[in-house]
């Protein structure tokens, strides 16, 4: 259960939000609205422990994410707007790296599995330079179908895909909410997830 | 200075730091102004003449307080930076960069009275003297905090920037120090360094302490003025700041 | 750092050009100086070390750099692993492609300077122990400035009153032996400061680049 | 009177030393009160702009 109490932010000296207060539960989506430039960003990035709050805690288990930080990050997967991809190295080599990082080595062959699984079939092994920002954004996205981290943040998850993608990133991510796992989100497209399990939260 | 951040850390908000403060501020100026006074005074008419050197000695007065408080100043930084970077609070952070400029000022006096009162002695402006070098070097510590706080755009990463490296500075300066020591008296045997100036009559020695408590008056003074400036600048935001600004037209 | 590894041998251009600087640089002296070997031999620890320190600050810019403009860097951070061990293995990955390769050059340098075979051996263990050192505390710097426009210029300001103690230990104890005097003590200060920086400058590295993702 | 500014032949030492420490002193203190007449100007204009 992750719980966020009265959180404020500064950047630069423009403060982007107080007071902002949510929890999460397990199977729940959490859809962060606001207008480009409103703090949503900043706020994903300190759920994951890499800003540091200017008020206010953050808490998963009922315990602060900084002092539980190594159990808080192996349950964590965060997408920002980098791909977070090496351009020389092969989409598999990226994927590998990336979970052994997060202390789930993997294997080639799943690896290849999931390239495949986001549509990728025959370019696995091309330097991820070569390919296009979609197809570099679904060897990102590749890393969720491998991760058992139960925390997802994504931030703007469906930019850059084209309808097959978009419908199959939504139905891994309600297959993740029903087996229990947690999302946090920010888009401009509508989701249309069942919405009972879904909370929202407005910035700016 | 340093015992100061404790009792500061209940005044630690910037808002009430900032009246208490200005109040402050004009007593230790005033004392500043006194302290050098009399220490001038001492220094030009009750420290008799030297027999070696003459007049020339006189510059050490202003030369060897400056030279300890610049060192003091990059510790009392070192101290706030800490205390910013750990206690996240703003107000130490503003207290290390508001020192910066003045630590700097002194780096720099010392190596200009140093060179002045090398002349005389030695006959050359520079002398690779283990102290004289670990003081240019801390300039270079000096004008790598400032260019770095500079750089940086957003004030709160420049402070915590900043503020790691003067922890990481204060680390290293008594290396450094051992470490020219040594590279000095390898090359140069040990040359008449500073410190072993003439034997200190006890006057010329109440007179330099004087004289370095006029200079800690004046930094405090100074320091609390522009962390004022700081305070505005940053908190410019903030009601109160715009509550002030009601007021004062 | 097997990734680094693997990603350095791709990009073997910027291994070459760090070691081409350092070259260059070395060879410059005697053109501006003279060809008398006395006088070369002397100044030689010098200026290797000096062009050691120069090269090893102009790699130091792309330790960060490149994963942090596309999110790798990032990821780093948010391994469960702690920061300060993956920091190190960053560093000792940079170390191998920017700093190895001067060690192995020098000796060739040296010779050109009219080094005896005993002051070249010196001189090898001392950028043995030394160029780790400086690659450490230059991560501190490169952490510091990331993303910074003319970081480029900055890190060295930040980092080269550093570097002090290192230079001079390390010119120091080729001179030492040269002079007969021995190196031993400069090698086990320098070995010192190596072992300080192994154990400090992750750590600050680490909390740099908290600092500068924040 | 002139003997006192000679120092012993040391004047242009002595006179050098005290004489740039006082003008660099000075000189932060009009730059610091100069930094606060700045901001503070700044900031009352600013405060009239959001309020205007």
């Amino acid at each position: 259960m992750l719980e966020a109490v009265d959180l404020a932010a500064v950047r630069g000296d423009r403060r982007l939000f107080a007071g902002l207060g949510f929890s999460l539960l397990e199977g729940e989506l959490l859809h962060v609205h606001g207008v480009n430039g409103s703090g949503k960003t900043t706020l994903l990035r300190m759920l994951c422990g890499l800003v540091v709050p200017e008020e206010g805690r953050i808490l998963w288990e009922g315990k602060d994410i900084r002092s539980e930080r190594e159990a808080y990050l192996r349950n964590l997967v965060y997408l920002g707007h980098l791909g977070a991809l090496k351009g020389d190295l092969t989409g598999v080599e990226n994927l590998r790296i990336t979970e052994t990082l997060a202390g789930e080595a993997v294997t080639e062959d799943q690896a290849m599995a999931a390239l495949q699984d986001v549509g990728l079939h025959g370019h696995e092994d091309l330097p991820v330079r070569v390919l296009s920002q979609g197809q570099r954004r679904r060897v990102a996205l590749a890393r969720l179908a491998l991760s058992q981290a139960g925390l997802w943040i994504l931030d703007e998850p469906f930019t850059a895909l084209d309808k097959a993608s978009v419908a199959a990133l939504r139905a891994r991510l309600e297959n993740h909410l029903k087996q229990g796992g947690m999302v946090i989100l920010t888009t401009h497209q509508e989701i249309d997830i069942d919405t009972a399990l879904v909370k929202q939260v407005a910035l700016g | 200075m340093a015992f100061a951040g404790i009792n500061w850390f209940k005044y630690s908000s910037p808002a009430t730091f900032y009246p208490l403060a200005g109040k402050m501020m004009p007593w230790f100026a005033g004392l500043a102004a006194v302290l050098t006074v009399i220490g001038l005074y001492m220094s030009f008419f009750v420290a008799p003449t030297d027999y070696k050197q003459g007049e020339a000695y006189r510059i050490m007065f202003i030369h060897v307080p400056a030279a300890w408080m610049s060192m003091f100043i990059y510790v009392v930084m070192a101290v706030y930076a800490a205390m910013g970077l750990i206690f996240n609070t703003r107000l130490s952070a503003m207290m290390a960069s508001s020192l910066a400029p003045t630590g700097a000022l002194f780096t720099f006096l010392a190596l200009w009275t140093g060179a002045l009162w090398g002349k005389p002695m030695w006959g050359t402006w520079w002398v690779w003297d283990a102290r004289l070098t670990t003081e240019l070097i801390l300039l270079f510590l000096y004008i790598g905090f400032m260019s770095l706080e500079a750089a940086i755009d957003d004030p709160r990463r420049a402070t915590r920037a900043s503020g790691l490296l003067a922890i990481v500075g204060v680390v290293n300066v008594p290396i450094i120090y051992f470490s020219v020591e040594w590279w000095n008296t390898l090359h140069q045997g040990a040359s008449i360094s500073l410190d072993k100036a003439p034997s200190m009559a006890t006057i010329m020695l109440a007179s330099m302490l004087v004289m370095t408590l006029a200079f800690w008056m004046y930094t405090i003074a100074m320091v609390l003025y522009r962390v004022r400036c700081e305070i505005l600048e940053r908190e410019r935001h903030s009601e109160w700041v715009v509550a002030l600004m009601e007021e004062r037209k | 750092m097997k990734r680094d590894l693997i990603l350095a041998v791709r990009r073997m251009s910027d291994v070459l050009t760090t070691l081409f600087f350092f070259i260059i640089v070395v060879s410059l002296f005697p053109l501006g100086i003279g060809p008398e070997v006395e006088i070369l031999r002397m100044i030689a620890p010098g200026v290797v070390w000096v062009a050691a320190i120069l090269a090893s600050m102009l790699a130091l810019g792309r330790l960060f750099e490149g994963d942090y403009r596309d999110g790798t860097l990032e990821q780093m951070l948010l391994a469960p692993q702690p920061l300060s061990v993956l920091v190190l293995g960053k560093v000792l990955a940079h170390w191998a492609v920017s700093g190895l390769p001067l060690v192995l050059m020098a000796p060739l340098l040296g010779l050109q300077f009219g080094m005896t075979a005993e002051g070249l051996g010196v001189l090898l263990v001392s950028l043995v122990l030394g160029t780790p050192a400086i690659s450490l505390i230059g991560a501190v710097g490169a952490a510091l400035t990331l993303g910074v426009r003319g970081g480029g210029v900055l890190v060295s300001l930040l980092v080269l009153p550093l570097y002090i103690p290192v230079l001079i230990f390390g010119a120091g104890a080729v001179e030492a032996s040269v002079t007969g005097l021995g190196a031993e003590a400069h090698l086990s200060l320098l070995g010192a400061i190596l072992a300080l920086a192994l154990c400090f400058a992750p750590w600050a590295t680490a909390a740099a680049l908290r600092i500068s993702l924040d | 009177m002139s003997e006192f500014f000679a120092m012993g032949g040391y004047g242009l030492y002595v006179w050098g030393s005290y004489g740039v420490t006082a003008l660099v002193i000075v000189a932060e203190i009009v730059w610091v009160v100069q930094r606060r007449k700045v901001l503070l100007k700044r900031l009352a204009r600013m405060s009239r702009l959001t309020k205007g």
